[in-house]
């Protein structure tokens, strides 16, 4: 690979929608970028912001976060709920001084495995052209460190 | 990153294939490679009857790369613009827009010598490069000399009936800014020179 | 309502009935055209097929003309959405304008090679900052046939017009046109606002030879044929066209057509914007009238007599449920026809 | 933080299993490598083995496990394979064998979200360390679990009365199961009951489909409620609750006997547009066709004079058995079913979105339902085939295959029976009238069983094909011969000239497509859609009549085209699902369940409001919340929700996503994160 600014992206998917978008993106050899590693939910709804703070903090450049189309939820309404937190987040993280092009919610039903792939690379992109988030992990300080376990703090 | 992202890359390869290089020359996207060869266009075309062969054949004879055999055809010359087969086609391919793209190859390798068509097309931008607008009695009146001298008479009578109602003029209109006009017309025929040698299709 | 307004070269002689009344209906309707300043031809079919990006350059110029003039001269031009609105009446010069547009916003190579281009003369052209527009889909939309209604003083009784689209205003579908690639009904319906009887007309966005006539006369005189033909099955007394080269082929071309095939169609075709005028009660004069080559005059007469019973119907097909026979599937129009 | 991390669980001993699935992730990722840097690096995460082999999912593969288990005290496992989606269980059940709780084993997925998916190997393989390296630091947090087990309730709600709704009911009720077939129709049958033949062995639609129908009706086990729709599904699979419309039909009927005289009295002529086609009448009051199931009528309110006027009730008058019932009231009546069964099949592409084929405007060009009925004994024409004029017999006639389909302006998929519907056609036409006949097709498209044998027999029986997609068809004569006929314009592709065919009459050989309200009903039983509004199967291949939704299963044209023989087969593929549930009792659920820690709860109620379910339920005496297990669906916006922390997700507890997360960024390594980093992308 070039010696470009690699960034990593960690996706949240669910498990009804995004995330057999993502086994339908692997089983139609949909190619993307290979800087995002997803994670697993039942439901958008159980997106924690503390997630997002955690990642973030862990030296994510950027989270992005999936779900059904409004109206299409597995569990009725609980993508809304995601919506709700998701602009309440990213209002939360643009005060504390993060770009607000790092954090990311897109909706991809189960059947849209290419708009999914093209989604991750847009937005790997976007991310790549922010450039390394900006404070530094290297002497083990975490500005954020948010955590359900205090003694859990990363090395 | 290019191999691994899903969009096509926007690369222009040294020595294309026919087909890309036909596809390339053409604005937009031309679609051309998802062809089916199911004849809606050349069954829409108005002129279809008079082509050598159609739209259809046409595609397939570029996949097949029979270059030669491409550009000596004269459909693209019979072609009228009228899009049908454009908004018909069940896989979006821009037949039209091909079409133009085939003229100006078959031009530039100079196929068409003794095509009325090009002569027509080549008179008529004449006068636009020259004043800016377009010239109806020049363009009839020179392009008919040169080419069907006998229909210039009908061509003549008809000239008349519009100068009875004032529909023709002597006179070409020039625009004012024909000096910076020319400027932009050179340099986009320098760009496209350039092209030409280095083998930029994308922009031939 | 402002507009951008380019004309294009045939409105300036050949087809200067059809500005004429242009500006003339504006008037009357209360809209703003303001022309473009020194605007040049749109290389109409012809450059496209010679050299792309001459081509592309050619009709850059008059975007990047409309985008300095129009954004300048004030929100008066401006769309909802910010765009300068531009108004071509020629749909030749509509298509070229409106798919230069599209094409430089979709291929970022011929956009930066356009606007190098461009640059020569000291101009540049953002894509997507000029909304094209054909004068029709203005009228039918931004005005409204309920408020063209409220102009018309002399309907049109009694005139069976076959309303002619052509080609290019229609064709490629590039968004914001009209109804239908094949079968739109925004000129029937505006024709029925003035009061005119539209005839069924099958043809109605087929092709008129375009530049055929000059280069290939045979293969242009048969689609005219078929035009004029299809028309007259159909008992119009004129063809109302919305594009100069339409309006130039079928009208200076008829009698060649006649001579060609030894028919005698005789059908004035008239541009929708005098038949506007005519209704809102202009002086025929005023509005062109007398530049056609097939002249209008019976159709003018007609008018005048519209309260005599109009001509024998022109053949129709069953639309109708009937008691005897199958019926016809239910079409969305039936309502309209029974109504 | 790993050294505490260490203690905390240093006991845990963890085994991990990379998968080359053949070349398919071996080709991308260097699996060895993955193996010998998770024994290496995460070593003192616990991992105290890590070993690849060719097939994981294997007999051998699992035996590998299980041997692992119990030599090595495995006491957690991580497979690094495909999607959990296929083989999450097989894993979980190689555990369980070995006796280490199945729950205590994660799937992570390097195929469908690794090698399948990139293209550059170092990247891919430094990805599938991270991927592993997450599953590693989550399955430290996993507990043992109990799956949930319910009971399935034993009936079954079946949705469309079509031939595959009807075989699917049938079966179920053959095994002794209760059914509740739905149908919107005053009769079942759909489609099938409109044609006249069926391709290839041109047997009467009717003739077979009947005796389906009867017994149907008759079945002791089958509820059957036409004239209805299902308004509401609440519940789960095993447990489904479901609101059923009955619309009032205004006919009693236990009264009635179905002698027809009302329809013979009744003077409101209207155009029948579902079961016709809307090529023929029926009454206001009305049984579609002759062999309906059930026999009883309804009353079309909507066209009924008396209902619209206030005088009439000519069927009330006539009617024997005092039948009719202009009082009758739409009902909703609600059912406890265990699963349910979609068939609710396609409806036909409108061929007046495309204009230049001339229907609706030429009386001639006619869809391929017209054509069915029009050919059908019990149809408009009782069988004859004539013009919209009702008795011209038609000399020519052309038939256009690929109607709105394989088309991305209107469907851009394969419709799959318009080849051979369009083949049948041209035979009966042969057969009937001796007109000469054209097929117009872009690909013919004759694979199944005794298929292409039919499409050699039309060509023996003299049928024109013409290799052309049909440009349009016009009435506008240009050429001799062409006055008064309808035009067919198109390119012979094979000639490679274009032609213009005069015929008398043209067949529309229009596509299928999904419901129009597909989406809704999706939506209604919680399923979900293609782009195509087709419903989608959980597995295209190897399951397909299961939906993502445990207990919701779809058969026949719902899920996309199919001809009579693949619908049948998956009404009875879909009855076999239902029954194997049924006769197990019971089924297990993912423990995937939330739960609040009553100490922690600070009775906030936040929670309360925000569960779709009301799985929820508030404690005023104690002033705490308490989830209801039986009811919780799992989906954990509660759990995120909870500002005490006092609720925790089975399965997905903030530890197992918080420590997941660690591990793809590898914090979970000794040393300077950004070293790895770097390393992730050498």
């Amino acid at each position: 690979m070039t010696d470009q600014f690699e960034p990593v992206i960690i996706g949240f998917t669910c498990n009804w929608c995004s995330y057999r978008a993502a086994d339908l993106a692997g089983t139609a050899r949909v190619k993307y970028a290979p800087n995002v590693r997803l994670i697993r939910m039942m439901c958008s709804g159980r997106l924690d912001p503390t997630f997002v703070m955690k990642a973030i903090s862990g030296g994510a450049d950027g989270v992005l976060i999936t779900g059904c189309h409004p109206g299409e939820c597995h569990y009725i309404e609980q993508n809304y709920k995601a919506l709700r937190r998701f602009i309440l987040l990213k209002r939360t993280l643009t005060q504390m001084g993060i770009e607000p092009g790092r954090i990311k919610l897109v909706w991809a039903s189960a059947a849209e495995g290419v708009r999914l792939a093209t989604e991750i690379t847009k937005m790997v992109e976007e991310v790549r052209a922010l450039g390394p988030l900006n404070w530094d992990h290297h002497n083990g300080h975490q500005p954020l460190a948010i955590s359900h376990q205090p003694e859990e703090v990363a090395a | 990153m290019e191999e691994i992202t899903v969009s096509i890359p926007d690369t222009v390869k040294p020595k294309p294939i026919f087909l890309e290089e036909v596809s390339m020359a053409t604005p937009g996207v031309s679609r051309l490679e998802m062809c089916i060869q199911c004849g809606t266009c050349g069954g829409s075309c108005p002129s279809g009857a008079d082509m050598d062969h159609t739209p259809r054949a046409l595609f397939a004879m570029i996949r097949a790369g029979m270059r030669d055999e491409v550009l000596q055809s004269n459909a693209p010359w019979y072609c009228v613009s009228c899009y049908y087969c454009m908004v018909r086609c069940p896989q979006e391919v821009h037949v039209t827009d091909l079409m133009y793209t085939l003229k100006r190859m078959a031009i530039r390798e100079g196929y068409t010598d003794h095509e009325a068509a090009p002569d027509f097309s080549q008179t008529f931008i004449g006068y636009v490069e020259q004043y800016g607008r377009s010239f109806e009695l020049g363009l009839a009146t020179r392009f008919h000399l040169t080419h069907s001298p006998l229909r210039k008479v009908g061509i003549g009578t008809l000239a008349l009936d519009m100068f009875a109602r004032d529909r023709l003029s002597f006179v070409p209109t020039r625009i004012k800014g024909m000096d910076g006009l020319h400027a932009i017309l050179e340099k986009a025929k320098a760009i496209t020179h350039d092209a030409e040698l280095t083998g930029g299709t994308q922009l031939l | 309502m402002k507009y951008g307004y380019y004309p294009g070269c045939s409105l300036e002689r050949n087809a200067a009935a059809y500005d004429i009344s242009t500006r003339a209906v504006a008037r009357t309707l209360g809209f703003e055209l303001e022309e473009l300043d020194d605007w040049n031809c749109c290389g109409a079919t012809e450059y496209i097929a010679i050299n792309k990006l001459a081509a592309y350059s050619l009709i850059g110029r008059n975007l990047a003309l409309a985008q300095q003039q129009l954004h300048a001269s004030g929100n008066g031009h401006l769309a909802a959405d910010g765009r300068a609105q531009l108004i071509a009446p020629c749909s030749a010069c509509f298509l070229n304008l409106r798919k230069a547009d599209r094409y430089l916003q979709e291929d970022a190579k011929l956009r930066d090679t356009t606007n190098e281009a461009l640059a020569a003369a000291g101009l540049h052209y953002d894509p997507g900052t000029v909304f094209v527009r054909h004068l029709l889909e203005m009228i039918i939309n931004d005005v409204g046939c309920d408020e063209i209604k409220r102009h018309v003083t002399k309907p049109l009784n009694g005139l069976r017009v076959a309303s002619y689209y052509g080609c290019l205003l229609v064709r490629p579908r590039l968004g914001g046109e009209l109804s239908d690639a094949e079968y739109p009904t925004e000129l029937e319906s505006l024709m029925k606002t003035l009061g005119a009887e539209v005839v069924d007309f099958p043809l109605k966005t087929h092709c008129c030879g375009g530049h055929m006539t000059q280069i290939s006369a045979e293969v242009a005189y048969e689609l005219i044929r078929r035009l004029l033909q299809n028309a007259s099955e159909y008992r119009a007394d004129v063809i109302v066209t919305i594009c100069p080269m339409c309006q130039l082929n079928l009208d200076a071309y008829q009698t060649r057509v006649n001579q060609h095939f030894g028919t005698n169609f005789n059908l004035p075709i008239l541009y929708f914007t005098q038949l506007m005028g005519l209704a809102f009660g202009l002086e025929p004069k005023a509005i062109g009238f007398g530049k056609e080559i097939v002249s209008a005059e019976n159709a003018l007469i007609k008018i005048q007599r519209s309260l005599e019973p109009a001509a024998a119907s022109a053949p129709s097909r069953p639309r109708k449920k009937k008691e005897e026979g199958l019926p016809m599937p239910r079409m969305p129009e039936d309502e309209e026809v029974s109504a | 933080m790993s050294d505490e991390l260490n203690l905390e669980n240093a006991e845990e001993r963890i085994g991990v299993y990379v998968c080359h699935c053949g070349t398919n992730i071996a080709g991308i990722v260097d699996v060895p490598e993955v193996r010998e840097w998770a024994e290496k690096r995460l070593k003192n995460r616990g991992v105290v083995l890590a070993r690849d082999y060719k097939f994981m999912c294997s007999s051998l593969g699992q035996e590998l496990i299980e041997k692992d288990i119990k030599e090595h005290q495995l006491t957690r496992v991580v497979v690094a394979a495909c999607s959990p989606h296929l083989h999450e269980n097989t894993f979980r059940t190689a555990c369980k064998r070995a006796e280490l709780n199945p729950y205590l084993c994660e799937l992570v997925s390097i195929r469908e979200q690794v090698s399948w998916v990139h293209t550059d190997k170092q990247a891919a393989t430094d990805k599938a360390k991270a991927v592993l390296s997450g599953g590693v630091e989550r399955v430290r947090h996993h507990q043992p679990l109990e799956p949930l087990r319910v009971p399935i309730h034993p009936a079954t709600l079946v949705v469309g009365g079509g031939i595959t709704g009807i075989q699917a009911a049938l079966e179920i009720a053959d095994a002794g199961r209760r059914v509740y077939l739905v149908e919107r129709e005053p009769s079942i049958g759909g489609h099938m009951s409109q044609f006249d033949k069926t391709f290839p062995t041109l047997d009467c639609s009717a003739c077979i489909l009947t005796p389906k129908m009867v017994s149907a009706g008759m079945h002791p086990n089958i509820t059957l409620m036409t004239w209805s729709e299902v308004t509401n599904v609440s519940g789960y699979v095993g447990n489904f609750v479901v609101t059923i419309k009955q619309k009032a039909r205004c006919v009693k009927t236990d009264l009635c006997t179905g002698c027809g005289i009302c329809q013979e009295k009744c003077p409101k002529k209207v155009i029948d547009e579902v079961y016709e086609a809307g090529l023929g009448y029926r009454k206001a009051v009305y049984t579609p066709f002759p062999q309906a199931v059930p026999k009883f009528p309804v009353i079309d309110i909507p066209n009924c004079t008396y209902f619209q006027k206030g005088t009439c009730k000519a069927c009330e008058k006539f009617c024997p058995t005092n039948a009719i019932d202009f009082n009758q009231k739409d009902e909703e009546i609600t059912v406890e079913v265990g699963n349910i069964v979609l068939a609710t099949g396609f409806d036909l592409f409108d061929p007046r979105r495309i204009p230049h084929y001339g229907y609706g405007r030429l009386a001639n060009v006619f869809t391929n339902l017209e054509f069915e009925r029009l050919t059908n004994a019990a149809g408009p024409t009782n069988g004859n085939i004539v013009l919209r004029d009702g008795k011209t017999t038609p000399k020519v006639v052309g038939i256009i295959h690929c109607v709105g389909s394989r088309d991305r302006n209107y469907n851009n998929y394969c419709s799959a029976i318009c080849c051979m519907q369009s083949l049948k056609f041209a035979h009966i036409v042969k057969e009937r009238t001796g007109a000469t006949v054209y097929n117009f097709y872009i690909d013919m498209r004759t694979a199944a069983k005794a298929y292409d044998e039919f499409y050699q027999r039309v060509l023996e029986e003299g049928t024109l094909f013409v290799r052309g997609r049909v440009a349009e068809v016009t009435d506008a004569a240009r050429l001799p011969g062409e006055e008064g006929k309808l035009i067919i314009q198109v390119e012979d592709t094979l000639v490679g000239k274009q032609r213009r065919i005069p015929v008398d009459m043209v067949v529309l050989s229009a596509g299928l497509q999904s419901r129009h309200d597909s989406k809704e009903v999706a939506k209604l039983f919680g399923i979900s859609c293609s782009a195509d509004a087709w419903f989608i199967e959980k597995h295209p291949k190897l399951d397909p009549v299961s939906t993502m939704t445990d207990g919701v299963f779809i058969a026949g044209c719902c899920t996309g085209p199919k001809d009579i023989p693949n619908s049948v087969s998956q009404g009875s593929a879909a009855a076999a699902r239902v029954l194997t549930y049924i006769d197990r009792g019971e089924i297990t659920l993912e423990p995937v369940r939330a739960s609040i820690n009553e100490t922690q709860c600070s009775g906030c109620r936040i929670c309360n409001n925000l569960c779709p379910f009301n799985a929820i339920l508030f404690h005023a005496d104690r002033m705490v919340s308490e989830v209801n297990a039986a009811l919780c669906q799992g989906c954990g916006t509660c759990v995120a929700a909870c500002p005490a922390g006092a609720i925790s997700g089975t399965g997905f507890s903030n530890e197992q996503i918080m420590s997941q997360i660690e591990g793809l960024l590898l914090l979970n390594l000794n040393g300077a994160r950004t070293q790895e980093k770097e390393m992730a992308f050498a």
